[in-house]
Protein backbone atom coordinates (compact mmCIF):
# COMPACT_ATOMS: atom_id res chain seq x y z
CA UNK A 1 0.00 0.00 0.00
CA UNK A 2 0.85 3.54 -0.76
CA UNK A 3 0.83 6.72 1.44
CA UNK A 4 1.57 10.22 0.51
CA UNK A 5 1.79 13.10 3.18
CA UNK A 6 2.33 16.63 2.94
CA UNK A 7 6.44 17.14 4.11
CA UNK A 8 5.82 18.77 7.35
CA UNK A 9 7.39 17.97 10.63
CA UNK A 10 5.00 15.50 13.19
CA UNK A 11 3.08 14.04 9.74
CA UNK A 12 5.68 11.01 10.45
CA UNK A 13 2.77 10.13 12.96
CA UNK A 14 0.55 9.38 10.08
CA UNK A 15 3.27 6.82 8.38
CA UNK A 16 4.13 5.44 11.63
CA UNK A 17 0.45 4.63 12.30
CA UNK A 18 -0.29 3.05 9.26
CA UNK A 19 2.87 1.01 9.14
CA UNK A 20 2.19 -0.15 12.78
CA UNK A 21 -1.26 -1.02 11.50
CA UNK A 22 0.08 -3.20 9.19
CA UNK A 23 2.67 -4.65 10.60
CA UNK A 24 -0.20 -5.58 13.58
CA UNK A 25 -2.52 -7.33 10.50
CA UNK A 26 0.44 -9.42 9.12
CA UNK A 27 1.34 -10.72 12.29
CA UNK A 28 4.69 -8.74 13.85
CA UNK A 29 4.75 -9.06 17.65
CA UNK A 30 5.08 -5.77 19.73
CA UNK A 31 8.36 -5.35 20.16
CA UNK A 32 8.96 -5.44 16.39
CA UNK A 33 5.84 -3.22 16.09
CA UNK A 34 7.87 -0.62 18.23
CA UNK A 35 10.83 -0.98 15.87
CA UNK A 36 9.08 -0.34 13.31
CA UNK A 37 7.85 2.49 14.19
CA UNK A 38 10.87 4.29 15.31
CA UNK A 39 12.71 3.34 11.80
CA UNK A 40 9.48 4.32 9.88
CA UNK A 41 9.23 8.47 12.02
CA UNK A 42 13.07 8.15 11.53
CA UNK A 43 12.93 8.24 7.51
CA UNK A 44 10.47 10.09 7.45
CA UNK A 45 11.86 12.51 9.38
CA UNK A 46 14.77 13.01 7.49
CA UNK A 47 12.42 13.01 4.35
CA UNK A 48 11.04 15.83 5.46
CA UNK A 49 13.67 17.90 6.88
CA UNK A 50 16.48 17.00 4.51
CA UNK A 51 14.36 15.63 1.17
CA UNK A 52 11.64 18.06 1.19
CA UNK A 53 13.12 20.85 2.84
CA UNK A 54 10.35 20.78 5.70
CA UNK A 55 8.03 22.51 2.74
CA UNK A 56 4.42 21.06 3.35
CA UNK A 57 3.69 21.75 -0.46
CA UNK A 58 6.20 18.86 -1.00
CA UNK A 59 5.35 15.01 -0.66
CA UNK A 60 6.72 12.55 0.85
CA UNK A 61 5.61 8.67 -0.12
CA UNK A 62 5.75 5.59 1.58
CA UNK A 63 5.10 2.62 0.22
CA UNK A 64 4.55 -0.86 2.83
CA UNK A 65 4.71 -3.86 1.04
CA UNK A 66 3.68 -7.05 3.08
CA UNK A 67 5.52 -10.70 2.28
CA UNK A 68 5.17 -13.62 3.59
CA UNK A 69 7.95 -13.24 6.12
CA UNK A 70 9.20 -9.74 5.88
CA UNK A 71 7.94 -6.21 5.40
CA UNK A 72 9.51 -3.82 2.98
CA UNK A 73 9.38 0.19 3.59
CA UNK A 74 9.92 2.57 1.56
CA UNK A 75 10.22 6.05 1.98
CA UNK A 76 10.66 8.54 -1.19
CA UNK A 77 11.02 12.24 -1.01
CA UNK A 78 11.74 14.77 -3.81
CA UNK A 79 15.47 14.61 -3.07
CA UNK A 80 15.80 18.28 -2.23
CA UNK A 81 18.38 17.57 0.69
CA UNK A 82 21.16 16.31 -2.58
CA UNK A 83 22.58 12.51 -2.54
CA UNK A 84 21.85 11.17 0.67
CA UNK A 85 24.99 9.82 3.05
CA UNK A 86 26.40 6.51 1.78
CA UNK A 87 27.46 5.19 5.02
CA UNK A 88 26.29 5.41 8.41
CA UNK A 89 28.53 6.51 11.51
CA UNK A 90 27.86 5.05 14.76
CA UNK A 91 26.82 8.06 17.33
CA UNK A 92 29.67 9.03 19.66
CA UNK A 93 27.50 9.46 22.83
CA UNK A 94 30.74 10.07 25.00
CA UNK A 95 32.18 12.86 22.87
CA UNK A 96 28.40 14.21 22.70
CA UNK A 97 28.19 14.29 26.24
CA UNK A 98 31.57 15.67 26.36
CA UNK A 99 30.09 18.23 24.56
CA UNK A 100 33.07 17.55 21.91
CA UNK A 101 30.32 16.95 19.05
CA UNK A 102 26.45 18.17 19.46
CA UNK A 103 24.31 15.53 20.74
CA UNK A 104 22.48 14.49 17.00
CA UNK A 105 22.61 12.00 13.99
CA UNK A 106 21.76 8.98 15.61
CA UNK A 107 18.55 8.86 13.23
CA UNK A 108 20.08 6.39 9.84
CA UNK A 109 22.65 4.75 13.07
CA UNK A 110 19.00 3.88 15.05
CA UNK A 111 17.29 2.63 11.88
CA UNK A 112 20.20 0.29 10.76
CA UNK A 113 19.92 -1.21 14.15
CA UNK A 114 16.40 -1.58 14.46
CA UNK A 115 15.97 -2.74 10.47
CA UNK A 116 17.12 -6.67 9.13
CA UNK A 117 18.18 -4.04 6.00
CA UNK A 118 18.72 -0.23 5.16
CA UNK A 119 20.15 1.24 2.37
CA UNK A 120 19.31 4.85 0.21
CA UNK A 121 18.61 4.35 -3.29
CA UNK A 122 19.03 7.34 -5.95
CA UNK A 123 16.26 6.96 -8.36
CA UNK A 124 16.99 6.78 -12.24
CA UNK A 125 14.36 8.36 -13.40
CA UNK A 126 14.05 11.83 -11.66
CA UNK A 127 16.04 13.34 -8.80
CA UNK A 128 13.94 11.81 -6.22
CA UNK A 129 15.44 10.09 -2.82
CA UNK A 130 14.72 6.57 -1.98
CA UNK A 131 14.90 5.06 1.27
CA UNK A 132 14.33 0.97 1.46
CA UNK A 133 14.05 -0.67 4.82
CA UNK A 134 13.32 -4.45 5.50
CA UNK A 135 12.47 -5.96 8.33
CA UNK A 136 11.71 -9.87 9.24
CA UNK A 137 9.22 -11.15 11.26
CA UNK A 138 11.07 -13.41 13.17
CA UNK A 139 14.50 -12.11 14.04
CA UNK A 140 15.98 -15.30 13.89
CA UNK A 141 15.13 -16.37 10.24
CA UNK A 142 17.56 -18.02 7.19
CA UNK A 143 18.03 -15.03 5.28
CA UNK B 1 -0.87 21.05 14.21
CA UNK B 2 1.18 20.45 17.13
CA UNK B 3 2.48 17.84 18.93
CA UNK B 4 2.02 17.37 22.73
CA UNK B 5 4.09 16.88 25.25
CA UNK B 6 2.90 17.60 28.78
CA UNK B 7 5.89 18.23 31.22
CA UNK B 8 5.38 18.74 34.96
CA UNK B 9 8.01 19.34 37.21
CA UNK B 10 7.36 18.25 41.09
CA UNK B 11 9.72 18.87 44.18
CA UNK B 12 10.13 15.98 46.17
CA UNK B 13 12.43 17.47 49.12
CA UNK B 14 15.62 19.76 49.10
CA UNK B 15 17.49 16.49 47.14
CA UNK B 16 14.57 15.17 44.79
CA UNK B 17 12.05 16.66 42.26
CA UNK B 18 10.81 14.60 39.68
CA UNK B 19 10.20 15.06 35.50
CA UNK B 20 6.67 13.94 34.32
CA UNK B 21 6.65 13.86 30.79
CA UNK B 22 3.70 13.04 29.08
CA UNK B 23 3.24 12.69 25.35
CA UNK B 24 5.79 12.25 22.28
CA UNK B 25 9.91 13.13 23.05
CA UNK B 26 10.71 15.07 19.77
CA UNK B 27 11.86 18.01 18.70
CA UNK B 28 8.95 20.11 20.01
CA UNK B 29 9.73 18.57 23.21
CA UNK B 30 12.60 20.38 23.66
CA UNK B 31 11.50 23.86 25.16
CA UNK B 32 9.60 22.30 27.91
CA UNK B 33 11.97 19.40 28.74
CA UNK B 34 14.64 21.58 28.81
CA UNK B 35 12.74 23.86 31.04
CA UNK B 36 11.79 22.28 33.17
CA UNK B 37 15.08 20.74 33.78
CA UNK B 38 16.57 24.10 34.39
CA UNK B 39 13.87 24.83 36.92
CA UNK B 40 14.33 22.10 38.98
CA UNK B 41 18.43 22.60 38.72
CA UNK B 42 17.59 25.89 40.21
CA UNK B 43 16.03 24.84 42.95
CA UNK B 44 19.48 22.76 43.49
CA UNK B 45 18.44 19.65 43.48
CA UNK B 46 20.85 16.66 43.27
CA UNK B 47 18.57 14.03 41.98
CA UNK B 48 16.56 14.20 38.98
CA UNK B 49 13.96 11.63 38.06
CA UNK B 50 12.25 11.70 34.97
CA UNK B 51 9.26 10.07 34.63
CA UNK B 52 8.84 8.05 31.73
CA UNK B 53 5.03 6.30 32.65
CA UNK B 54 3.45 8.48 30.00
CA UNK B 55 4.94 8.41 26.81
CA UNK B 56 5.43 5.56 23.82
CA UNK B 57 7.03 7.52 20.99
CA UNK B 58 10.67 9.08 21.41
CA UNK B 59 12.65 9.55 18.32
CA UNK B 60 16.35 10.57 17.99
CA UNK B 61 16.04 14.10 18.46
CA UNK B 62 14.38 13.21 21.49
CA UNK B 63 17.07 11.04 22.31
CA UNK B 64 19.72 13.92 21.97
CA UNK B 65 17.83 15.99 24.53
CA UNK B 66 18.01 13.41 26.78
CA UNK B 67 21.83 13.46 26.12
CA UNK B 68 21.92 17.27 26.20
CA UNK B 69 20.51 17.08 29.86
CA UNK B 70 23.23 14.68 30.74
CA UNK B 71 26.10 16.67 29.74
CA UNK B 72 24.30 19.64 32.15
CA UNK B 73 23.56 16.68 34.89
CA UNK B 74 27.32 16.03 34.62
CA UNK B 75 28.54 19.67 35.22
CA UNK B 76 26.02 20.46 38.53
CA UNK B 77 27.15 16.73 39.47
CA UNK B 78 23.39 15.64 39.63
CA UNK B 79 22.01 12.50 39.58
CA UNK B 80 19.88 11.34 36.88
CA UNK B 81 16.85 8.64 37.20
CA UNK B 82 14.87 7.23 34.60
CA UNK B 83 11.61 5.77 36.27
CA UNK B 84 8.77 3.44 33.98
CA UNK B 85 10.82 4.18 30.52
CA UNK B 86 8.37 1.20 28.56
CA UNK B 87 10.52 -1.61 27.07
CA UNK B 88 11.14 -0.23 23.63
CA UNK B 89 12.42 2.86 25.46
CA UNK B 90 14.57 1.00 27.93
CA UNK B 91 15.77 -0.88 24.33
CA UNK B 92 16.94 2.41 22.96
CA UNK B 93 18.68 3.92 26.02
CA UNK B 94 20.59 0.84 25.81
CA UNK B 95 21.50 1.26 22.80
CA UNK B 96 22.21 4.62 22.33
CA UNK B 97 24.70 4.15 25.85
CA UNK B 98 22.03 6.40 27.83
CA UNK B 99 22.15 3.55 30.29
CA UNK B 100 25.86 4.48 31.45
CA UNK B 101 24.39 7.66 32.38
CA UNK B 102 21.46 7.25 34.22
CA UNK B 103 19.57 4.47 36.26
CA UNK B 104 16.65 2.68 35.14
CA UNK B 105 13.83 2.14 37.31
CA UNK B 106 10.07 0.41 37.45
CA UNK B 107 8.35 2.36 39.80
CA UNK B 108 8.75 6.25 40.49
CA UNK B 109 9.14 4.50 44.09
CA UNK B 110 12.25 2.75 43.58
CA UNK B 111 13.68 5.34 41.77
CA UNK B 112 13.05 7.63 44.96
CA UNK B 113 13.80 4.94 47.31
CA UNK B 114 17.01 4.26 45.45
CA UNK B 115 18.12 7.79 46.88
CA UNK B 116 17.21 7.80 49.88
CA UNK C 1 -2.45 13.34 2.07
CA UNK C 2 -3.40 10.37 0.08
CA UNK C 3 -4.06 6.78 0.83
CA UNK C 4 -3.81 3.42 -1.56
CA UNK C 5 -4.97 0.38 -0.26
CA UNK C 6 -5.26 -3.15 -1.73
CA UNK C 7 -9.03 -3.85 -1.87
CA UNK C 8 -8.89 -6.90 0.82
CA UNK C 9 -11.61 -6.65 3.73
CA UNK C 10 -10.05 -6.05 7.06
CA UNK C 11 -7.67 -3.13 5.10
CA UNK C 12 -10.36 -0.73 5.86
CA UNK C 13 -8.74 -0.71 9.36
CA UNK C 14 -5.81 1.21 7.52
CA UNK C 15 -7.54 4.05 6.85
CA UNK C 16 -9.54 4.27 9.96
CA UNK C 17 -6.18 4.70 11.85
CA UNK C 18 -4.95 6.90 9.42
CA UNK C 19 -8.27 8.87 9.41
CA UNK C 20 -7.74 8.85 13.51
CA UNK C 21 -4.59 10.06 13.67
CA UNK C 22 -5.19 12.84 11.34
CA UNK C 23 -7.93 13.84 13.18
CA UNK C 24 -6.23 13.68 16.19
CA UNK C 25 -3.47 16.10 15.12
CA UNK C 26 -5.82 18.78 13.86
CA UNK C 27 -7.42 18.60 17.03
CA UNK C 28 -10.65 16.84 16.68
CA UNK C 29 -12.47 15.41 20.14
CA UNK C 30 -12.73 11.64 20.89
CA UNK C 31 -16.06 11.15 20.13
CA UNK C 32 -15.68 13.12 16.87
CA UNK C 33 -12.62 10.64 16.36
CA UNK C 34 -14.44 8.02 17.22
CA UNK C 35 -17.20 8.77 14.79
CA UNK C 36 -14.56 9.11 11.83
CA UNK C 37 -13.29 5.88 12.38
CA UNK C 38 -16.69 4.33 12.26
CA UNK C 39 -17.83 6.11 8.83
CA UNK C 40 -14.50 5.79 6.87
CA UNK C 41 -14.46 2.53 8.29
CA UNK C 42 -17.86 1.65 5.92
CA UNK C 43 -17.26 3.72 3.35
CA UNK C 44 -14.20 1.94 2.73
CA UNK C 45 -15.59 -1.73 2.85
CA UNK C 46 -18.01 -0.66 0.93
CA UNK C 47 -15.78 0.56 -1.97
CA UNK C 48 -13.85 -2.70 -1.18
CA UNK C 49 -16.74 -4.79 -1.04
CA UNK C 50 -18.72 -3.54 -3.60
CA UNK C 51 -16.77 -0.93 -5.69
CA UNK C 52 -13.64 -3.49 -5.91
CA UNK C 53 -15.21 -6.88 -6.02
CA UNK C 54 -13.02 -7.50 -2.59
CA UNK C 55 -10.71 -8.21 -5.07
CA UNK C 56 -7.26 -7.25 -4.02
CA UNK C 57 -5.65 -6.48 -7.12
CA UNK C 58 -8.04 -3.71 -7.02
CA UNK C 59 -7.09 -0.86 -4.92
CA UNK C 60 -9.18 2.00 -3.17
CA UNK C 61 -7.32 5.26 -2.69
CA UNK C 62 -8.47 7.72 0.36
CA UNK C 63 -7.90 11.02 0.43
CA UNK C 64 -7.92 13.21 3.52
CA UNK C 65 -8.25 17.19 3.91
CA UNK C 66 -8.18 18.91 7.02
CA UNK C 67 -9.55 22.64 6.52
CA UNK C 68 -10.09 24.70 9.18
CA UNK C 69 -12.48 23.73 10.62
CA UNK C 70 -13.55 20.40 9.41
CA UNK C 71 -12.22 17.39 7.87
CA UNK C 72 -12.74 16.04 4.45
CA UNK C 73 -12.77 12.39 3.86
CA UNK C 74 -12.75 11.41 0.02
CA UNK C 75 -12.71 7.70 -0.65
CA UNK C 76 -12.68 6.07 -4.58
CA UNK C 77 -12.80 2.75 -5.76
CA UNK C 78 -13.02 1.68 -9.39
CA UNK C 79 -16.28 1.30 -9.62
CA UNK C 80 -16.98 -2.18 -10.64
CA UNK C 81 -20.03 -2.51 -7.82
CA UNK C 82 -21.55 -0.22 -11.27
CA UNK C 83 -23.53 2.95 -10.05
CA UNK C 84 -24.10 3.49 -6.21
CA UNK C 85 -27.08 4.30 -4.92
CA UNK C 86 -28.35 7.68 -5.11
CA UNK C 87 -30.40 7.64 -1.82
CA UNK C 88 -29.73 5.77 1.79
CA UNK C 89 -32.73 4.42 3.49
CA UNK C 90 -33.55 4.47 6.95
CA UNK C 91 -32.93 1.01 8.59
CA UNK C 92 -36.19 -0.60 9.80
CA UNK C 93 -34.14 -2.28 12.61
CA UNK C 94 -38.33 -4.10 13.62
CA UNK C 95 -38.66 -5.52 10.18
CA UNK C 96 -35.08 -6.69 10.69
CA UNK C 97 -35.63 -7.91 14.22
CA UNK C 98 -39.24 -9.50 13.05
CA UNK C 99 -37.22 -11.14 10.16
CA UNK C 100 -39.57 -9.59 7.51
CA UNK C 101 -35.90 -7.86 6.35
CA UNK C 102 -32.38 -9.61 7.21
CA UNK C 103 -30.29 -7.45 9.48
CA UNK C 104 -27.85 -5.58 7.29
CA UNK C 105 -28.00 -2.39 5.01
CA UNK C 106 -27.16 0.35 7.29
CA UNK C 107 -23.23 1.54 6.16
CA UNK C 108 -24.67 4.01 4.51
CA UNK C 109 -27.17 5.51 6.86
CA UNK C 110 -24.72 5.52 9.62
CA UNK C 111 -22.31 7.55 8.06
CA UNK C 112 -25.09 10.44 7.16
CA UNK C 113 -25.63 10.20 10.52
CA UNK C 114 -22.27 10.34 11.97
CA UNK C 115 -20.64 12.68 9.15
CA UNK C 116 -22.05 16.68 8.61
CA UNK C 117 -21.57 15.77 4.61
CA UNK C 118 -21.71 13.08 2.58
CA UNK C 119 -22.41 11.94 -1.11
CA UNK C 120 -21.52 9.83 -3.84
CA UNK C 121 -19.67 11.41 -7.14
CA UNK C 122 -19.35 9.63 -10.40
CA UNK C 123 -16.47 10.80 -12.00
CA UNK C 124 -16.74 12.08 -14.86
CA UNK C 125 -13.55 10.69 -16.34
CA UNK C 126 -13.42 7.45 -15.69
CA UNK C 127 -15.73 4.74 -14.31
CA UNK C 128 -14.27 5.24 -10.69
CA UNK C 129 -16.89 6.05 -7.81
CA UNK C 130 -16.23 8.58 -5.53
CA UNK C 131 -18.00 9.10 -1.89
CA UNK C 132 -16.76 12.47 -0.30
CA UNK C 133 -17.65 12.95 3.45
CA UNK C 134 -16.93 16.19 5.30
CA UNK C 135 -17.54 16.71 9.35
CA UNK C 136 -16.60 19.73 11.28
CA UNK C 137 -14.67 20.07 14.36
CA UNK C 138 -17.21 21.58 16.22
CA UNK C 139 -21.11 20.14 16.52
CA UNK C 140 -22.64 23.42 15.92
CA UNK C 141 -20.86 25.71 13.90
CA UNK C 142 -22.20 27.93 11.26
CA UNK C 143 -22.48 26.19 8.19
CA UNK D 1 -4.73 -11.29 7.19
CA UNK D 2 -6.92 -12.45 9.82
CA UNK D 3 -9.39 -10.10 11.95
CA UNK D 4 -8.82 -11.42 15.33
CA UNK D 5 -11.68 -11.18 17.74
CA UNK D 6 -11.74 -13.38 21.05
CA UNK D 7 -15.16 -15.11 21.81
CA UNK D 8 -15.61 -16.77 25.37
CA UNK D 9 -18.40 -18.24 26.96
CA UNK D 10 -19.11 -18.48 31.18
CA UNK D 11 -21.93 -19.74 32.95
CA UNK D 12 -22.78 -18.28 36.22
CA UNK D 13 -25.63 -20.09 36.92
CA UNK D 14 -28.72 -22.35 35.22
CA UNK D 15 -30.31 -18.97 34.57
CA UNK D 16 -27.36 -16.91 33.64
CA UNK D 17 -24.24 -16.63 30.90
CA UNK D 18 -22.02 -14.06 29.70
CA UNK D 19 -20.28 -13.69 26.31
CA UNK D 20 -17.11 -12.12 26.66
CA UNK D 21 -16.15 -10.47 23.48
CA UNK D 22 -12.47 -9.35 23.02
CA UNK D 23 -11.96 -7.33 19.58
CA UNK D 24 -13.05 -6.28 16.47
CA UNK D 25 -17.12 -6.90 15.96
CA UNK D 26 -17.13 -6.88 12.16
CA UNK D 27 -18.23 -9.52 9.33
CA UNK D 28 -14.96 -12.29 10.83
CA UNK D 29 -17.40 -11.86 14.10
CA UNK D 30 -20.26 -13.76 12.80
CA UNK D 31 -19.47 -17.21 13.27
CA UNK D 32 -17.36 -16.89 16.78
CA UNK D 33 -20.53 -14.86 18.08
CA UNK D 34 -23.73 -16.40 17.20
CA UNK D 35 -21.69 -20.00 17.84
CA UNK D 36 -21.10 -18.70 21.17
CA UNK D 37 -24.45 -17.43 21.58
CA UNK D 38 -25.94 -21.18 20.21
CA UNK D 39 -23.72 -22.87 22.93
CA UNK D 40 -25.02 -21.01 26.26
CA UNK D 41 -28.62 -20.99 24.20
CA UNK D 42 -28.09 -25.00 24.59
CA UNK D 43 -27.70 -24.78 27.79
CA UNK D 44 -31.08 -23.52 28.70
CA UNK D 45 -29.98 -19.72 29.98
CA UNK D 46 -32.74 -16.83 30.32
CA UNK D 47 -30.30 -13.75 30.79
CA UNK D 48 -27.80 -13.25 28.02
CA UNK D 49 -24.54 -10.43 29.29
CA UNK D 50 -22.42 -9.68 26.38
CA UNK D 51 -19.60 -8.23 27.91
CA UNK D 52 -18.30 -5.35 25.86
CA UNK D 53 -15.28 -4.13 27.71
CA UNK D 54 -12.60 -5.41 25.25
CA UNK D 55 -14.13 -3.85 22.02
CA UNK D 56 -13.41 -0.53 20.37
CA UNK D 57 -14.73 -1.67 16.59
CA UNK D 58 -17.95 -2.07 15.63
CA UNK D 59 -19.09 -1.75 12.06
CA UNK D 60 -22.48 -2.05 10.28
CA UNK D 61 -21.98 -5.88 10.05
CA UNK D 62 -21.37 -6.13 13.44
CA UNK D 63 -24.42 -4.39 14.56
CA UNK D 64 -26.22 -6.83 11.94
CA UNK D 65 -25.21 -9.61 13.75
CA UNK D 66 -26.18 -8.62 17.09
CA UNK D 67 -29.70 -7.81 15.72
CA UNK D 68 -29.88 -11.46 14.84
CA UNK D 69 -29.54 -12.57 17.84
CA UNK D 70 -31.44 -10.18 18.83
CA UNK D 71 -34.49 -11.94 16.83
CA UNK D 72 -32.80 -15.07 18.08
CA UNK D 73 -33.28 -14.33 21.51
CA UNK D 74 -36.78 -13.20 21.43
CA UNK D 75 -38.10 -16.25 20.09
CA UNK D 76 -36.35 -17.78 23.07
CA UNK D 77 -37.91 -15.57 25.31
CA UNK D 78 -33.87 -14.82 26.73
CA UNK D 79 -33.31 -11.45 27.99
CA UNK D 80 -30.40 -9.42 26.10
CA UNK D 81 -28.37 -7.48 28.53
CA UNK D 82 -25.02 -4.90 27.28
CA UNK D 83 -22.55 -4.79 30.00
CA UNK D 84 -19.73 -2.09 29.37
CA UNK D 85 -20.05 -1.06 25.63
CA UNK D 86 -17.90 2.03 25.31
CA UNK D 87 -19.49 5.65 25.02
CA UNK D 88 -19.16 5.04 21.62
CA UNK D 89 -20.82 1.83 21.19
CA UNK D 90 -23.87 3.00 23.61
CA UNK D 91 -24.31 5.96 20.93
CA UNK D 92 -24.53 3.55 18.20
CA UNK D 93 -26.74 1.20 19.32
CA UNK D 94 -29.32 4.06 20.69
CA UNK D 95 -28.37 5.21 16.43
CA UNK D 96 -29.65 1.84 15.78
CA UNK D 97 -32.66 1.71 18.09
CA UNK D 98 -30.54 -1.75 19.80
CA UNK D 99 -31.45 -0.45 22.87
CA UNK D 100 -35.04 -1.05 22.75
CA UNK D 101 -34.33 -4.63 22.93
CA UNK D 102 -31.58 -4.99 25.33
CA UNK D 103 -30.72 -3.19 28.51
CA UNK D 104 -27.15 -1.01 28.96
CA UNK D 105 -25.13 -1.84 31.70
CA UNK D 106 -22.01 -0.20 32.89
CA UNK D 107 -20.57 -3.28 34.49
CA UNK D 108 -20.43 -7.08 34.46
CA UNK D 109 -22.16 -6.89 38.00
CA UNK D 110 -24.81 -4.27 37.58
CA UNK D 111 -26.22 -6.55 34.30
CA UNK D 112 -25.89 -9.76 36.89
CA UNK D 113 -27.59 -7.54 39.75
CA UNK D 114 -30.44 -6.72 37.63
CA UNK D 115 -31.40 -9.88 36.73
CA UNK D 116 -30.50 -11.53 40.15
N1 LIG E 1 16.39 11.82 2.89
C1 LIG E 1 17.61 12.41 2.98
N2 LIG E 1 18.07 13.18 1.97
C2 LIG E 1 19.27 13.79 2.06
N3 LIG E 1 20.09 13.69 3.12
C3 LIG E 1 19.70 12.95 4.16
C4 LIG E 1 18.44 12.27 4.15
N4 LIG E 1 18.33 11.59 5.32
C5 LIG E 1 19.44 11.86 6.01
N5 LIG E 1 20.28 12.67 5.35
C6 LIG E 1 21.60 13.17 5.80
O1 LIG E 1 22.13 12.25 6.73
C7 LIG E 1 22.49 12.90 7.94
C8 LIG E 1 22.32 11.97 9.12
O2 LIG E 1 20.94 11.74 9.36
P1 LIG E 1 20.47 11.17 10.74
O3 LIG E 1 21.31 10.01 11.09
O4 LIG E 1 19.01 10.89 10.64
O5 LIG E 1 20.76 12.28 11.82
P2 LIG E 1 20.31 13.82 11.92
O6 LIG E 1 19.03 13.94 11.18
O7 LIG E 1 20.15 14.05 13.37
O8 LIG E 1 21.44 14.59 11.33
C9 LIG E 1 21.63 14.13 7.99
O9 LIG E 1 22.23 15.15 8.75
C10 LIG E 1 21.49 14.50 6.52
O10 LIG E 1 22.58 15.29 6.09
N1 LIG F 1 -18.93 2.04 -3.38
C1 LIG F 1 -20.11 1.52 -3.80
N2 LIG F 1 -20.27 1.20 -5.11
C2 LIG F 1 -21.44 0.66 -5.54
N3 LIG F 1 -22.50 0.40 -4.73
C3 LIG F 1 -22.40 0.69 -3.42
C4 LIG F 1 -21.20 1.26 -2.90
N4 LIG F 1 -21.40 1.45 -1.57
C5 LIG F 1 -22.63 1.00 -1.29
N5 LIG F 1 -23.25 0.55 -2.41
C6 LIG F 1 -24.62 -0.03 -2.50
O1 LIG F 1 -25.40 0.51 -1.46
C7 LIG F 1 -26.01 -0.52 -0.69
C8 LIG F 1 -26.16 -0.10 0.75
O2 LIG F 1 -24.90 -0.05 1.38
P1 LIG F 1 -24.77 -0.03 2.95
O3 LIG F 1 -25.74 0.95 3.48
O4 LIG F 1 -23.37 0.18 3.32
O5 LIG F 1 -25.28 -1.46 3.45
P2 LIG F 1 -24.79 -2.93 3.07
O6 LIG F 1 -23.38 -2.85 2.66
O7 LIG F 1 -24.98 -3.69 4.34
O8 LIG F 1 -25.70 -3.40 1.99
C9 LIG F 1 -25.12 -1.73 -0.88
O9 LIG F 1 -25.84 -2.92 -0.72
C10 LIG F 1 -24.63 -1.53 -2.32
O10 LIG F 1 -25.53 -2.07 -3.23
Amino acid sequence: MELKIPSELGNEKIAREVAATVAKRVGFDAERIADIKMAISEACTNAISYGSKADSRNKITVILTAHDEKLEIVVIDPGLGGPPPSNVNNPDIEDMIDGIIPPGGMGLWLITELMDEAQFIQSEEDDSTEFRMVIYRNKNIEQ
Amino acid sequence: MSDEIQVEVQRLNSRTAVINLAGDVTTFAEKPITGAYKQISDWGVKNVVFNFRENDYINSAGIAILIGIVTEARKRKQRLLMAMPSSHFQKIFRMVGLTQYADIHNSIDEAINSVK
